[in-house]
Parts: C-alpha cells; structure tokens; sequence
C-alpha cells in the first residue's frame, strides 16, 4: 500500500509505502504455536502408538508454515518513507529492528523501474544517483510500481518546475 | 420441477418403506434392507426402518420448507426480500431438537450393538479363514475342516452359457450350521484382509492375518443363505461368495458324521494306487477350484499380472519333484500358495497329474497320493 | 485466458504463449491453470467411472478382467479426490480469496506456482502405472496393506505420486492459510469474512493438521516393502488395523476437506439469489469448525467391522451421529436464507438448491450408516457408494459446476448461456439420480462394493445405474462446450453480474484486472 | 493504513483459542484411544513377556475354557497344530500345554509366531511366563517339535468371560523381511 501526502505549493511530497499486514506479529507467533501443537500432538501421539516416521513428515511441514509466515510478517514490518523536499531525496527504510536513512540529491536522483530479466518475475522500483541506489517497495504488485514510479518521477521532478505543465 | 423431483424420491424412499413394512415378497430384498433370519438380522433392520422413518420425516420438513419459499417466495411473484438474518433462539432450537433426536436413536442402537458383541455362550465354535480367493473352515473341536470355493463354471461368468439361479453364490462345500444354536465364528485370515459376510445373518466381520476376531448368530430358520467377500482382496474378491446351509439338529449331526466319513475314506484312498483317468478327472476339478484363478483354466496363465502360464512351462514338463515341491510349498514373496495345507495327499497327485498331462503337456507322468504322502 | 487479453499496455512486462503460463507468479493464472487441470482429471477419472459402469452394465465378465476392473476403482477414486475435486477448490480459493479479502495477491506466488506445477507431474505418473508390470494399484484408494503391498512395479511410483499430491497440497493450503491470515484488506476482520473465506481458512487447517499423517502413513507402506520395517505386518510385532487407524485419521478430515469449502461456496449463491442476507452468519462459522473439529473423532467409523471393542465402537458412533447437528444447522441456515427471500433461479442457484436437496440426502444415509448395529449390514456396500457419491457428487463436484456458472462471468467478462447451463443443470441432476439413486438399493440388497461381476438379483439396479452413469458422463461434455463458449466470447458482463451480489470481488470491472486492488478497498 | 485493526486481535485470540482447544482434544483422543486399547485389548493384542511377580492365589471355585487355535500365514510350507485343542482353567494357576509344528520343507526355515486373544477384553489377563512366541523360531528341513507355552489367567478376568481362545499365526520371518 502507497500512502502519499503531496504539496504541490510547497513542493513537498511524502510516500509511505508498506504491505499490508492484517494480523500482527504477536498474532502470527499464537497462531503458528497453535499449529505447532496440533500437528506434534497428532504425530507424537501416533510416533508413541509406534508410527514414528509421521513425526518428520510434521517436523518439515511445521518448518515450511514457520518458513512462510515468517517471511510473510517481516514483509509486513517492513516500511519506507519517501520524503521529497527542497534539493533532498530521502529514503527512510525500517524494519522489526533498525532505521536506515539514505539521502539523494534531488537533481540527481533518477527513478526507474527495471524490468526483470527473467519472465514473469517482478520488476524492481529504484531510486539512484552517483552509484548508490535502493529498491523501493518491492513487496508491491506491479501495478502500483508502475503507478508509485510516474508518482515519484513527477514528485521528484515536478512539470511545474520544468515548466512543461502545471499541476491540478 | 424441482419439487416433483423431490417428491419423486421422497415417495420412492416412503414406498421403499411401506413394501417392506408390508411384507411384499418380491419388492423387499429389493428395495430395502433385507430382515434376515436371525435375531442380530432383525434388530439391525428395526433400526434401519427406525432412523429411515426419521431421515424422512426431517427431509419432509426441510424440503418442505425449502419448497415453500421456492414457490412462494420467488421473485417473479413479486416477492420483496425480507431483511432478517439472525436468530438466536432460532439457532438454539434447532442445535438442541436435533441433538435429543439424536439420543433418542442412540439408545436403541447401543442397546443392539451391545447384543451383537456379547459372544458368550456359544454352542459350537467355527474357525474362518480367509484365502486369496477361498474360504476356509474348521468346525473346533470335531475335526471336520475343508475349503470352500466358488463353483459357477467360467463359461457362465464369460457369458458363453446362461447364468445360473445362484450364479456367483453357490460353493463346492457349504457351511453346515444347526438351527437355533448359538454358533460363534473365530474369523481370521491367511493373506490379506478379508471380510465375512451373509447378509441374511446381519453381521459381517473383517478378516485380519494374525489376528482373530469374533462374531456370532443364531439362525431361526432351515434354509440356505448365501453372502460374499465384502473387503476388497485382489483379483478374484467378486469371486469368493460364502454358502451357509442351516439344518436342524438330526441332519447336522447326519451331516458331521458324512463329513468325518469322508475324510476318513479319502484318508483311506491315499494308500491305494490311482489310475491315470482317475486322477486326470479328480486333477480338473482340483485344478479348477485351486490353480485356474491364476494359471487359467487353458493353462496360459496371466502374464500382465504376473502369473506364469503352466503350457509348455519348465516345472510342469521337467522332474517330478520340484514341481510337486512347488505345489505343496508354494514359492515365497509370490501369490503361489503353498498347498500341503490345504488340499489332501489325493487332490495334490492329482492336480500335479493333471498339470503335467493337460494342454499339450504330454510327459505322461503320474504321481500316486501315497507318494506325496511320503513326501510330507 | 481471458486476462491475457485485457492488458496490452503491459504485454512487455508478461511472457507471453505458453511460457506465461509456465512461469505465472499470477493468483489468477494460477486459479484457471487450477481449474483446467481439475476438469481435465475430472475426465480423467471420469473415463474411468465409465469403463466401471459398462463392466457393471450386465451380470458376468464383459471388457475388463477382474484386475484391471480394480485399478480403475483405484485410480478413479485417487484421480478424482487428488486430481479433480481437490485442485478444484484449491483453483476457486486462488481466484475468490485474495479478491474477496482485498489483497493483491496470494501471499507467497512463487511457491504457488510451485504447488500448482507439481500437479500434473504427479497426475501423470499416477496414470503411468497403468503401464506398469504388474499392472496399476489396485489395492483401493485406501491403499490398505498387506494387499496394497502386491502391487507390483507400481507400488513405488503410487507413493511417490501420492507424496507429491500431498506436497502440493500442503503448499497450497499454507499459501492459502497466510494469505487469509495476513493480507486482508483494512477493516476486512475476521467476521467479515465471507463465508467462502472462512470454510478454506478451517480447510487448509484441515489440511495442514492431517497432511503429514497421511504422508506418514504411505511412506511406512514404503518401508515395509522395501527396507524391512514392519509397522503393518503383523509378523514383526506391527499390526495391519493400525494403518487402518491412521489412514483414517488422515481421511476423515479428508472427505471434510473436500465439502467444507463447497458450504462456502453455497453460502455465498443462496444469498445473491435470495437477494437476502445470508442467515446466521456466526452461527455458519461455528458449524464449520464444530465440523471440522468432529472430523478428527470420528475415523474409526470407517472400520466398524475390524473388531473394535464395544467402548471404542460407542464412542465412534456416538461422535458420527454429533455430525448431524452442525450440518444441520447450516441446512436450517440456508433454508432460512430462501425464506421470505426474492428467489429467482439462474444455473448457480439451480445447482446450490439441488447440492441443499441431494448433499441432505448423503447427510441421511451418512446418519444411518453412524448406527453401528446397522453399519455391519451397510458397510463395504453399495449403500456406502451411493452414500459417498451423494456427498462427494452431488456435493463437492455440483458446487464446483455452481461456483463455475457463478463467477464464470466475473473471471471472463462474458455472460454464459443461461439457456445451455440450464440444460446442463437439469440433464446432470436427473442423470446423477438415475446413476446413485438405485446404488442405495443395491447396497441394501447385499451387493459389495468393488465387486468386477454379481449375482443375477442385481442386474436390473446395475443396469439403471449404468445407463444414469453414461448419461451423466455425456452431459459433462456440454459443460465443456459452455465453458469455451463463455470464454471466447457472449455479451458482456456488468461488473457486479448478479443484482443481488455481495462482496469484494464484486467491486471490480469484469473481468478483473491482472493486479487487482493497486489501493486496498476499504471495508464497510 | 495501520495494519492492524482494533477489534481483529481480540477475536483471532478468541478463535484461535477455541480452535487449539478443539484441536488439543481432537489429538488427545489419539492417546486416549491408545489408553482405551491397552484396557480393552483392542485385536486380542497380549503385549509381550509378562513376569508374575507375586503369586497369586487361584481361583478354584470358577473354570474357564481355553481354546487353543494354530494358523500358519500365506500357506507357509508348515504344519502347525496345538497338542490339546482346549482346556479347563482354573484363573489363577499356571498350566503347561504344547503346540507342535513342522517344517515341510527341505531347506532351514525362521519362523515367528505371533498371539491373538478373542475375546479382546481377556487380553491383558492372559499371562504368558514361556511361549515360543517370545522369540524366533529357527526350523532344520523336514524337523518337527513340540514347543512349550506355560501361562495362567488373571483372577481378575472379567466374570462374564467364559470361553477365551488363544490363536498363533506363523509368519515366515524370511517373508516378512523382505
């Protein structure tokens, strides 16, 4: 999800972007505990009647589960800010557990959106200049890339400052 | 269209009911369950016509309901969508009224299933055990055991002759009961699972190798019943139908006697010396009760199930002995059985007779019983 | 397919041809690759059906031999549950679930390109044993040992298939899981759902709590045969009633698996053409779990006849027979949602009144065969048959022919032909009659089931069946042909389709854009 | 755009709840069953070497009939009989009987037996202190002996009981390995 707050007075815009994440993190470990459970319960209690090989067979698929909401919460507790004002790109990354800040000079800056060289898979939305670059939401689907990139491009490089149109 | 569909089944499902209630001779083992003779049979019919009755009666409720609205509440009548959508009364009242229906059906059914399990107080004890694709018997106690195996001609299942009036259902040697007796199975089985079923006699019972189970009836009435294998068991589980006769006392014991009898003479028959022609008709028999399921009956046998053909085979024109050894021990990890246990010291000389002078198999040997009695 | 069309602005970004299809990471692709494949093993398995109803046409042997007639039993229950049944709820739950939740897409679209491209290697090494030495498995979809242990060179490739059925599965089902769980749209809670949401969410748990029973359970018939163990084989100490057990604690849940998400699916037809809200909507989830929960105490009911003790055989019944009142409640439910309703009766709704009609009659038959006393008489019958194909038929399989002709126009954009789906509907529900109402009487009359050939008393009833079976058989192609028609063109559908639709999907254009909801919708 | 709604937590904890619960009994019936087995002797199992410990004053009053049953598994090339087919017991003293097998064949053979009780409910009384059943049984070509089975019922057997049958089935070990 994109959430923008733009000024086009003050030449000001600023993008939130995260995914959307409908149960919380605490809620994802209740729920996985509670599978964990059943599932050792139900193999535990038939590796005791002496059909054991069913324990691994829980084992992997309980790592698998784990594995998936796993990756699925922390794109959750991943967000970035773009913040857009006078002559600064700033690209603030957050995640479960530190703040990442990088800084681009607005003139500088290009948006682009590179197409995958693979088939089929996703593209990635980058904000580059003098060699550094970082990925903008890549959890997103490629539609709101696409829309968030010809957003970002005109935030960073209005056309009421270049003078080929005015803005709304 | 809806509704007589409905209606249709709602009236096949009453009749079905009413031509069983009434007796109606040909229309009941047809249409419903059958009554059977004994009492476990009666009970499990009682409860059947019980919980039919009732499915019924909810279905015409439900339906009828259902029907209803169909009908009236349509919108093509005009009918403007009410907006209620949650009662909890409502709800409440229709967990609660099902659940004492349901204890209502309980406890007539825990009542019978008691009854059924109670397998004390037997008069007589007969083992059962099941075999690709064959019954077995063993009357405890007495000394009379034998197999029983279908007995319907291939030509009739292949459609090359008119089937018979118990075409599938009949066997070379049925199970002989006495009447009102309480007479407890030991039901248990020799390869795979296997399951002991007369429909007539209301219980059936699976067939476990290394494992006995139990089950019991009390047959009311002379007569014939016959039943089928009911748990899937390979190839041949169509094939493996159960005969039970039921006689009264004095035939049964007539019929112990014969049996003891026979058992005696065939004992008796294998000292003797057999002749060719003797033992080439008592090897078809043999041959097609025992071997022919696998082997076929031309002698070909079945190669995309991995049953070797006996025509021209290596065994059955090369030593005597081994494939006498193989008859009677069977060879291990395959279907082959081994049959020193199963058939007599006659039935093996002649099935061995007949397999090596069959299908153009001409080496003209011969085995005498008494030498596979020697060979035990 | 018909998204392929939609998006030229975005050909570029898309493989095109087949590889597309190959490398979709798409909810949607993943959802129709889904249900081709269900209706192509629905085929699959029904030739299979077919070969079974003309051997059964006439007493006495006539096409097959007995083993063969045994594989196909086999396969036709393992093609139809894993390859036709199954993945076509998994391919409805791809389509409607991040649509009606309001997410993008599914949580995790690598992996479910993976357990969709799992499929059909599966399938077709399933079939392969048909060309095997030895012959396909036809121990019985139950696969219970020591006979499922004579299978010959098949016996490896069986459980390897059915592992990879398994594996997909699960995959499927923990896709599913996280998506519901963490990608509803804001405001979208727990009871807002709808109701086809719901019975996937208690599905996939379904799924996920018996699967690796299951696996375990093939994976010991594997060991038995081939290194030596002897879980089953009562010769070292194992015991052949114990896989029985576990399979079965896999199974019941299993058939669960197979009917739960087509209540949702009812739950979500009834109200649109009832133009009224779906009545008891809480009381509806709770059945469902109650369902779902009962499922796990039941198994044993399976296997009346192994000789339990009298307490485990009390106990089973006693819990069967506490079935019937959830499943009742959402009978009362839906009937109620019709009542004082405003009814109008396109193909959809034909097919959920008839799935309300016939899916009661299985619930009877299913509490008949609960009584055990009467359950030794039903048991290994065609009672069962008929039983099962009532739930599973006219259950699972006439919900997915509901949920097509329901959404049909939502994936495509095209109307289908009401005409023709009418056809379809009323030549399926008498035809589905003439082939399992009879099967009840046969069962009654002692038939077992898996027989190749029966007694002469039988013919008539078999014979009824048979015909029922061809004619039914021969009406699914005309829900082929409706399919294609729709596809490929017919006039337009509006994006809410029916006047009385309600929910999330119907929000968006018909048919829905490739990435649907680029901003989450907000939730009423 | 919070991702988390206020209500949502409340009621996933609630359900979720519920559904552990459901679950954890729906699992605790597994070891339940197992404990209502081992009671009632599900499939006649009688476990393995039972020692008496102390010993046990027999009941004379009362007689139980025991049956004996031999069975060799897939026609194993064996014959395979008990030496007294049924016997009068008194539960609670020990009696000695014998069942006699041979192997038939002509090459060395291993052989396991394995019990059964019916009815199920006298499993677990019926003590066993020697059986061959205990271990596995090797067979030269063509030998035949009589193997011991000394064993007592517990006094404890349920009084109803008054027929309770002892079957072994031969399985040929070399079989059930591979």
């Amino acid at each position: 999800m994109v959430a923008r707050q733009v000024d086009s007075l003050q030449d000001s815009s600023r993008f939130v972007i995260r995914p959307n994440c409908s149960l919380p993190w605490r809620g994802v470990v209740r729920f996985y505990l509670g599978m964990v459970v059943v599932s050792f319960g139900i193999a535990i209690a038939f590796a005791l009647k002496g059909a054991w090989l069913i324990l691994p067979f829980a084992g992997l698929e309980m790592l698998v589960l784990g594995a998936a909401l796993y990756v699925v919460a922390r794109r959750g507790c991943r967000w970035q800010t773009v913040s857009i004002k006078g002559d600064r790109v700033e690209v603030v990354e957050h995640d479960s557990t530190c703040t990442r800040r990088q800084t681009f000079q607005r003139a500088w800056a290009q948006v682009t959106l590179e197409q995958a060289r693979i088939n089929g898979h996703p593209s990635r939305l980058i904000i580059c200049s003098h060699g550094r670059a970082v990925e903008i939401g890549g959890y997103l689907a490629e539609i709101e890339k696409e829309q968030l990139a010809l957003e970002l491009r005109q935030a960073v490089r209005p056309p009421s400052l270049t003078g080929l149109g005015s803005m709304p | 269209m809806l509704v007589s569909k409905v209606k249709r089944w709602l009236t096949a499902l009453a009749g079905t009911a009413l031509l069983a209630n009434a007796g109606g001779a040909a229309a009941e083992w047809k249409l419903n369950l059958r009554q059977g003779v004994t009492s476990i049979s009666q009970e499990a019919y009682d409860l059947h016509m019980l919980i039919l009755w009732i499915c019924v009666a909810i279905g015409v409720v439900v339906f009828g309901a259902m029907f209803i609205s169909i009908i009236k509440h349509r919108k093509s009548k005009g009918a403007k969508p009410a907006t209620f959508h949650e009662s909890t009364s409502v709800e409440i009242v229709w967990t609660v009224v099902p659940f004492l229906i349901l204890i209502g059906m309980a406890i007539p059914a825990t009542k019978a299933l008691i009854a059924i399990e109670d397998t004390s107080n037997s008069d007589l004890s007969i083992k059962v055990t099941g075999y690709q694709w064959k019954w077995g018997y063993d009357y405890l106690g007495e000394g009379v055991s034998f197999i029983s195996t279908l007995t319907t001609p291939k030509e009739q299942i292949l459609n090359q002759q008119d089937k018979g009036e118990n075409y599938l259902l009949e066997v070379d040697n049925p199970v002989v009961v006495p009447i009102n007796k309480k007479v407890r199975l030991l039901i248990t089985a020799n390869d795979v699972l296997h399951a002991w079923w007369v429909p007539d006699l209301g219980m059936k019972r699976d067939a476990i190798p290394g494992f006995v189970n139990e089950m019991w009836f009390n047959i009311e009435k002379e007569g014939t019943y016959r039943g089928q294998c009911a748990e899937l068991c390979g190839k041949d589980h169509g094939f493996m139908p159960i005969v039970v006769v039921a006689k009264n006392e004095a035939d049964y014991q007539q019929w112990l006697t014969d049996q003891k009898a026979a058992m005696d003479a065939d004992a008796a028959g294998a000292d003797r010396d057999w002749s060719m022609a003797e033992l080439m008709e008592r090897g078809e028999k043999a041959y097609n009760t025992n071997c022919a399921a696998c082997h076929q009956a031309n002698g070909e046998g079945l190669k995309a199930a991995g049953f070797p053909g006996l025509k021209g085979s290596p065994l059955a024109t090369g030593p005597m002995d081994a494939h006498l050894q193989m008859v009677m021990n069977g060879k291990p990890d395959t279907a082959m059985a081994a049959f020193g246990g199963q058939l007599n010291d006659i039935d093996i000389a002649a099935v061995v007779t007949y397999e090596r002078n069959s299908w153009g198999n001409d080496t003209g040997d011969l085995i005498q019983p008494s030498e596979v009695k020697a060979a035990r | 397919m018909s998204t392929a069309t939609t998006h030229d602005t975005h050909h570029e970004e898309h493989p095109r041809g087949l590889l597309r299809w190959v490398f979709t990471t798409n909810h949607k692709d993943i959802g129709t690759l889904y249900l081709i494949f269900a209706l192509a093993m629905f085929f699959v398995g029904g030739a299979m059906a077919m070969i079974i109803r003309a051997e059964l046409f006439q007493p006495g042997l006539q096409f097959v031999d007995p083993q063969f007639f045994n594989s196909m039993t086999t396969m036709h229950a393992l093609i139809m549950v894993f390859g036709a049944v199954m993945p076509g709820f998994v391919g409805l739950a791809n389509w409607l679930v991040p649509m009606m939740i309001g997410a993008p897409d599914m949580a995790l679209p690598r992996m479910n390109n993976w357990s969709f491209w799992i499929l059909p290697f599966a399938g077709i090494m399933l079939l392969g044993t048909l060309f095997m030495e030895g012959g396909a498995p036809a121990g019985g979809w139950t696969m219970y040992p020591p006979l499922i242990l004579q299978t010959g060179d098949a016996f490896p490739y069986l459980i390897f298939s059915v592992h990879l059925l398994g594996i997909s599965s699960i995959m499927g089902a923990i896709n599913i899981v996280v998506t519901i769980v963490n990608m509803r749209a804001p405001g979208m809670t727990m009871m807002k759902m709808p109701l086809f949401v719901w019975t996937w969410l208690i599905t996939a748990y379904l799924l996920i709590a018996v699967m690796p029973v299951f696996a375990g359970a093939v994976t010991m018939l594997l060991t038995d045969q081939y290194f030596g163990t002897s879980f089953f084989s009562a010769a070292g100490g194992g015991d052949p009633v114990m896989f029985q057990h576990i399979f079965w604690f896999f199974g019941h849940p299993e058939v669960y698996i197979m009917i739960l998400p087509a209540f949702g699916v009812v739950s979500q037809i009834i109200p649109t053409f009832a133009r009224k809200r779906l009545f008891g909507y809480s009381s509806m989830v709770y059945a469902t779990a109650s369902i779902a929960f009962l499922s796990f105490i039941v198994w044993a009911h399976h296997m009346f006849t192994v000789g339990m003790p009298l307490t485990g055989e009390l106990f089973f019944m006693y819990a069967t027979m506490l079935i019937a009142v959830p499943t009742g409640v959402k009978v009362f439910n839906w009937v109620s949602t019709m009542w004082k309703g405003s009814m109008t009766f396109e193909t959809p709704m034909l097919f959920a009144l008839a799935f309300v009609v016939l899916f009661t009659i299985g619930g009877f038959s299913g509490l008949m065969m609960a009584i055990t006393p009467v359950d030794f008489q039903y048991h290994d019958t065609y009672f069962i048959v008929a039983h099962f194909h009532y739930t599973l038929v006219t259950g699972s399989v006439f919900t997915l022919f509901a949920a097509a002709y329901y959404w049909l126009p939502k994936w495509t954009g095209n109307m289908y032909d009401e005409k023709l789906g009418k056809l379809h509907f009323w030549l399926s529900a008498i035809f589905v009659n003439v082939l399992f109402f009879p099967q009840h009487f046969l069962g009654l009359a002692g038939m077992p089931r898996r027989i190749p050939d029966y007694s002469t008393q039988f013919a008539e009833f078999n014979m009824m069946s048979s015909l029922g079976g061809f004619a039914f058989g021969l009406t699914q192609l005309l829900f082929v042909y409706i399919v294609i028609k729709t596809v490929r063109g017919g006039s337009k559908a509006t994006d809410k389709v029916w006047e009385g639709a309600e929910g999330l999907e119907w929000t968006l254009p018909s048919p829905p854009p490739y990435h649907s909801f680029t901003t989450a919708p907000e939730v009423k | 755009m919070t991702a988390s709604t206020g209500s949502n937590p409340k009621l996933v904890k609630r359900l979720l709840l519920i559904v552990v619960g459901m679950f954890g009994f729906g699992f605790a019936m597994v070891p339940l069953y197992d404990v209502f087995c081992d009671i009632t002797g599900i499939n006649g199992k009688t476990g393995g070497r039972v020692a008496i410990a102390a010993v046990i004053e027999p009941d004379l009053d009362r007689t139980v009939m025991v049956e004996f049953i031999a069975n060799v598994n897939q026609s194993m090339p064996w014959d395979f009989t008990p030496v007294v087919s049924r016997m009068e017991v008194h539960p609670g003293k020990m009696y000695r009987t014998s069942f006699h097998a041979k192997n038939r064949t002509d090459r060395t053979m291993v052989g396991q037996a394995i019990p059964s009780v019916t009815p199920g409910l006298a499993a677990r009384h019926f003590k066993k202190t020697e059986c061959f059943c205990f271990t596995e049984q090797q067979f030269l070509a063509g030998e035949g002996r009589d193997m011991p089975l000394l064993f007592m019922l517990d006094p404890e057997l349920p009084e109803e009981i008054e027929v309770v049958t002892l079957s072994y089935t031969f399985f040929d070990k070399h079989k059930a390995i591979n």
